[in-house]
């Protein structure tokens, strides 16, 4: 198998035991969890960046613009150029905020951020937790997230924002239930929660394939309702552009609307990880079951550009949609919701169960 | 109707009133104590049906104040001209036509605003541009020494 | 089951209706040479205005420091803002008689709307239109110009 | 409307209480300086209260005191989406006042100026009601499109928004020799973008939710607040201007009213889009028409107007536009008044978004397509 020189396990497991030769137990954790948390924060950090910048040039494209083109080579410098920007503003506290809850939403927006990525599998090994709930994890922590915003617009003290936080928390209310119920659909193929074992189960087809048409709606269920979840376009109800000015996050500037900002991009990414991860195969290569030869070329590409890959078109997809669609009415959202997504999503279950009864995605 | 038609129908309908034949419309001159009435006529008359205010406005000329109203019938097409004269320029006092046509309440709150036309039983005679304590801009004695440049 | 027909009728109508959008912003975004804008001062050299773009008021000189203004001052009552001002001077031509020259032919540019009625009501012609745009200055002063270049008279046989 | 009117009858029972917010005068959807006071239950909107004046320029007040080839000037600025239609309205009223005829070839290349403002203004009141309903690709489409005609604009007038391209008897300067071959180019080529505009935008589920059946508007409400333009024809106003009194090369072409009795935000949306077809089609048949002649009769050096009073109704972009001058037979006016479509367009919109949402305000605003210059002038 030519698999096993992208396998990250090996390589995680001998630094582990290397830094236990050297150190206590304790030191040892403490070293392994600095090591994690800065990986991470380089990673939201850049990635972050290198999204708001592909979103840039996407929209720009579609626009038939040519997007950032001055700073750096077609404008590749040009997100690192608005963050110093952005690092170096005034943080403008308005009259009237309640100080307290008003400086700490962007960080709860940032945890939840932040707890989401954990369980994420980038390749054989490259996961922090492997939780036997991983599936549920993301779900449950990626719904902290709008105690953030609900807290930024109840604390700036602006009739904008507490309009954008409230129809904030209406819709990601609904849409958890889309999220969970199309993830559900998918655990009853997959049969754990465990994000490695989902992974490892699409070995030889991705889920999209084996599971089909219940998946498929799945998918673009989850799609429709990660879209809503992470408040972009056509659901971005809460910013609202043209209706609240910016929604929940109006009265932020400097540093505070980047965290909002980057959180926005990073859900983003978490969103079309675990798309990837529950639907596409995570890092898995893409296979065909009876091509041999094409599947060993497949197997040569690292899993990282895999998920890497896989993640980028989905968010390709995402950008699509907010780019081409105007914005729903809050109303029309939650109608869409309950009328629409939710039925069509359990009787999708049903579908499903009986798909993997029936033994036909074998 | 052609506007000879509806000037002699004018005529005949409102005596008080002083009809004359424009260049381009008929122009009617009423009293200002008859002004609300004539306007009820106006519009409620079947034969007139002058449903259609497209502008009203002011003129200031120099004994007397005037207020001009473009009327037009969406059913037979005709234009008619009223105008209603108050000859104290200085606190003029017109009743207002706004329950008749109800875009006048706007345009009254400009006149008001510009040329200072007081219009009795308006629900909203505020300014509408301006701030308060302005003056009259549109008035002919209206002197600004800083933002007017005279050439 | 009607009313559960017209359900999914709606929903496929409804994503039908949506993909033809994501089609023709999806078509743009795959024929990335289409692209419409240009990079402005990257392209100065090839940016060329219409001959007819009213950028700014000039005053054309021949080779011999020559323009056609007798300073008879119908531009400046035509300007609507007041954006031009005439100063004359009179001079003794040749054969001893008095005539009106001009001295000075300035020009707010700060105050001008680039109407053209100026350049429409001079008889002799001898202020046009400029297409140059780029009048951004550090100072407010340096807006207002005096047309006639110094040491320039006008041509010979132009008349009032 | 019985939803929303529910809604406000539940909540008299819980005892909430209305708040006030200002939408503008700094606001995206306001498209400039206007300030709405509104009154909101919850998401509802109850009450509208515009407050305008935020750029009044006193251009009333400024033509009193300058001549008359230097007003039309000045009505550049006002509707400047519609420039060329307010410099003809006061040019057609001076000729008026006159009595001097223009020649054909003048009058059939003010139409066809007339109905690429048209095309300009409604390709970029297509590109900003699309950005307001949050589709932001629409913008930069239409901006696309409307870039042509204003570089038509620029190679024949000189300039691209404020042209200034009449003068009391005629035309600043003839046509360019380019003009025909530009403006048939550009036809050819918007006749396969306008159906572009349908697929992305007007047959899409999401913005048919967002305008159907919002903002309705009676014929009554329409005619009583004066609301002209495609947003009047809607609730089926016939009020179209270059029907029913015609000027300039209009009586000779062949063009239909459009109109339609629904009233609704989709409607106004729609009579938009079929104007712009219109537009096309009055263009076609005159294009290859334009007869030869003077480009301008020779007026006096100081235009002096008769005494008496003068009136010219046309039809701009956004509804009936009108020119009211006085005259005291000297060469500045006495008194001029512009009557701008937009003013009393907007003055209904209590009327249209009364019971709607916040979101549903800000499409009824853009399908009114509101030039702020234009009503505070």
């Amino acid at each position: 198998m030519g698999f096993n020189i992208y396998d990250f396990t090996g390589m995680t497991h001998n630094m582990h035991v290397s830094f236990m030769e050297h150190m206590s137990p304790l030191m040892t954790t403490i070293v392994e969890w600095t090591i994690i948390g800065v990986c991470y924060l380089l990673f939201i950090a850049l990635f972050g960046l290198f999204l708001v910048y592909a979103e840039r040039k996407v929209c720009a494209m579609f626009q038939q613009r040519m997007g950032p083109m001055r700073v750096g080579y077609w404008g590749l410098l040009q997100t690192i150029a608005d963050f110093i920007k952005l690092l170096m503003k005034e943080l403008i506290t308005p009259k009237g905020v309640d100080k307290f809850l008003y400086n700490l939403a962007p960080f709860i927006i940032m945890i939840a951020t932040f707890m989401a990525m954990a369980v994420l599998p980038f390749a054989k090994g490259l996961q922090t937790l492997d939780f036997d709930i991983g599936v549920f994890y993301v779900t449950a922590v990626s719904s902290i997230g709008v105690i953030g915003i609900l807290i930024a617009g109840w604390s700036s003290n602006n009739k904008y924002s507490l309009i954008g936080a409230m129809r904030s928390g209406a819709q990601i209310l609904s849409y958890e239930l889309s999220v969970s119920l199309s993830l559900v659909t998918m655990i009853i193929l997959a049969g754990s929660m465990q994000l490695s074992v989902i992974v490892e189960g699409q070995r030889d087809a991705w889920f999209i394939f084996k599971g089909h048409v219940p998946a498929l709606i799945a998918f673009v269920i989850f799609l429709i309702a990660g879209t809503a979840e992470t408040n972009r376009g056509p659901f971005d109800l809460a910013e609202a552009e043209s209706e609240l000015t910016a929604g929940f996050h109006t009265e932020y500037s400097g540093i505070k609307f980047a965290f909002f900002f980057l959180a926005e991009y990073i859900n983003m990414f978490i969103v079309a990880a675990m798309a990837v991860t529950v639907f596409l195969g995570g890092w898995m290569p893409l296979h065909f079951g009876s091509l041999e030869s094409f599947n060993h070329v497949m197997d040569f590409i690292p899993p990282l550009v895999w998920f890497f890959l896989k993640v980028g078109g989905v968010i390709f997809l995402i950008m699509w949609f907010k780019w081409t669609f105007p914005r729903l009415r809050v109303d029309q959202i939650l109608t869409l919701e309950w009328k629409y997504l939710l039925p069509i999503n359990l009787v999708n279950i049903l579908l499903m169960s009986l798909v993997v009864l029936t033994k036909f995605h074998l | 109707m052609t506007n000879e038609e509806l000037q002699a129908y004018l005529t005949g309908e409102f005596p008080k009133a002083e009809v004359t034949l424009g260049k381009q419309y008929v122009e009617m001159i009423v009293k200002s104590e008859d002004l609300v009435e004539t306007s009820i006529k106006l519009k409620g008359m079947p034969q007139l049906s002058m449903d259609y205010l497209f502008c009203l406005t002011g003129v200031d000329y120099p004994e007397k104040m005037q207020i001009v109203y473009h009327l037009e019938s969406t059913k037979h097409r005709h234009v008619l001209v009223m105008k209603c004269d108050t000859a104290d320029r200085v606190d003029p006092k017109v009743d207002s036509v706004r329950e008749i046509w109800r875009t006048a309440k706007y345009h009254e709150r400009e006149v008001y605003d510009l040329m200072g036309v007081h219009f009795n039983n308006h629900d909203d005679l505020r300014r509408l541009f301006l701030e308060d304590g302005w003056g009259f801009p549109l008035r002919k004695d209206y002197k600004d020494e800083v933002r007017i440049v005279e050439r | 089951m009607n009313g559960l027909f017209e359900y999914i009728k709606t929903v496929f109508k409804g994503v039908g209706t949506l993909l033809t959008g994501m089609k023709i912003t999806g078509s743009y975004f795959f024929r990335p040479w289409k692209h419409v804008t240009q990079q402005y001062p990257e392209n100065r050299e090839t940016l060329k205005m219409f001959d007819r773009f009213r950028g700014e008021v000039i005053m054309p000189h021949n080779e011999n420091n020559e323009h056609l203004c007798t300073g008879c001052g119908i531009c400046e009552l035509n300007c609507p803002n007041g954006s031009i001002e005439i100063i004359s001077m009179s001079v003794l031509t040749e054969d001893g008689k008095k005539k009106r020259a001009i001295d000075k032919h300035i020009y707010h540019l700060g105050m001008c709307t680039f109407c053209n009625l100026c350049v429409k009501a001079c008889p002799t012609g001898a202020i046009i239109m400029g297409q140059e745009f780029e009048h951004a200055v550090w100072d407010r002063t340096k807006l207002t110009k005096v047309l006639n270049l110094p040491g320039s008279k006008i041509a010979q046989g132009v008349k009032e | 409307m019985s939803e929303t009117k529910e809604i406000i009858i539940s909540t008299d029972k819980i005892h909430t209480d209305q708040y006030l917010v200002n939408m503008g005068p700094q606001h995206p959807s306001t498209h400039g300086v206007l300030r709405l006071l509104v009154s909101l239950e919850g998401e509802v909107v109850h009450h509208i209260q515009p407050h305008v004046g935020y750029i009044h320029s006193g251009i009333e007040k400024m033509c009193e005191a300058i001549s008359y080839p230097q007003i039309i000037h000045l009505t550049d600025r006002m509707d400047y989406l519609s420039a060329h239609m307010n410099n003809e309205a006061v040019a057609l009223c001076v000729e008026n006042a006159l009595q001097v005829e223009v020649p054909d070839r003048v009058k059939y290349i003010r139409t066809i100026m007339d109905e690429l403002s048209r095309l300009a203004s409604h390709q970029l009141w297509w590109c900003v009601m699309g950005m307001d309903l949050g589709a932001l690709t629409t913008f930069f489409y239409g901006l696309r499109d409307r870039e042509h005609i204003l570089d038509i604009f620029e190679e024949t007038c000189g300039a691209r928004m404020t042209v200034n391209y009449n003068l009391p008897g005629g035309l600043m300067f003839d046509i360019h020799p380019n003009f025909q071959k530009r403006v048939k180019d550009f036809l050819k080529e918007f006749k396969t973008k306008l159906p572009e505009y349908d697929e992305l935008l007007t047959g899409n589920v999401i913005f048919r939710q967002r305008v159907d059946n919002i903002g309705h508007l009676t014929l009554e409400d329409a005619i009583a607040w004066g609301v002209t333009g495609p947003s009047g024809r809607g609730s089926g106003f016939s009020c179209d201007v270059r029907k029913h009194q015609p000027y300039s090369a209009y009586p000779m072409v062949q063009f239909e009213e459009k109109l339609d009795t629904k009233g609704d935000s989709f409607v106004r949306y729609r009579l938009r889009i079929e104007e712009m077809w219109e537009s096309i089609h009055i263009i076609e048949q005159l294009i290859d028409n334009i007869p030869e002649g003077d480009y301008a009769v020779k007026m006096k050096g100081v235009i002096k107007l008769p005494e008496g009073e003068f009136y010219q109704r046309v039809e701009s972009a956004r509804g009936e536009f009108g020119v009211y001058i006085v005259s005291d037979g000297k060469k500045n006016p006495y008194r001029v008044k512009f009557r701008s479509p937009g003013f009393s367009n907007l003055f209904a919109l209590n009327k249209m978004a009364a019971g709607h949402k916040i979101a549903d305000l800000v499409a009824i605003m853009s399908t009114l397509d509101l030039v702020i210059p234009d009503i505070d002038r």
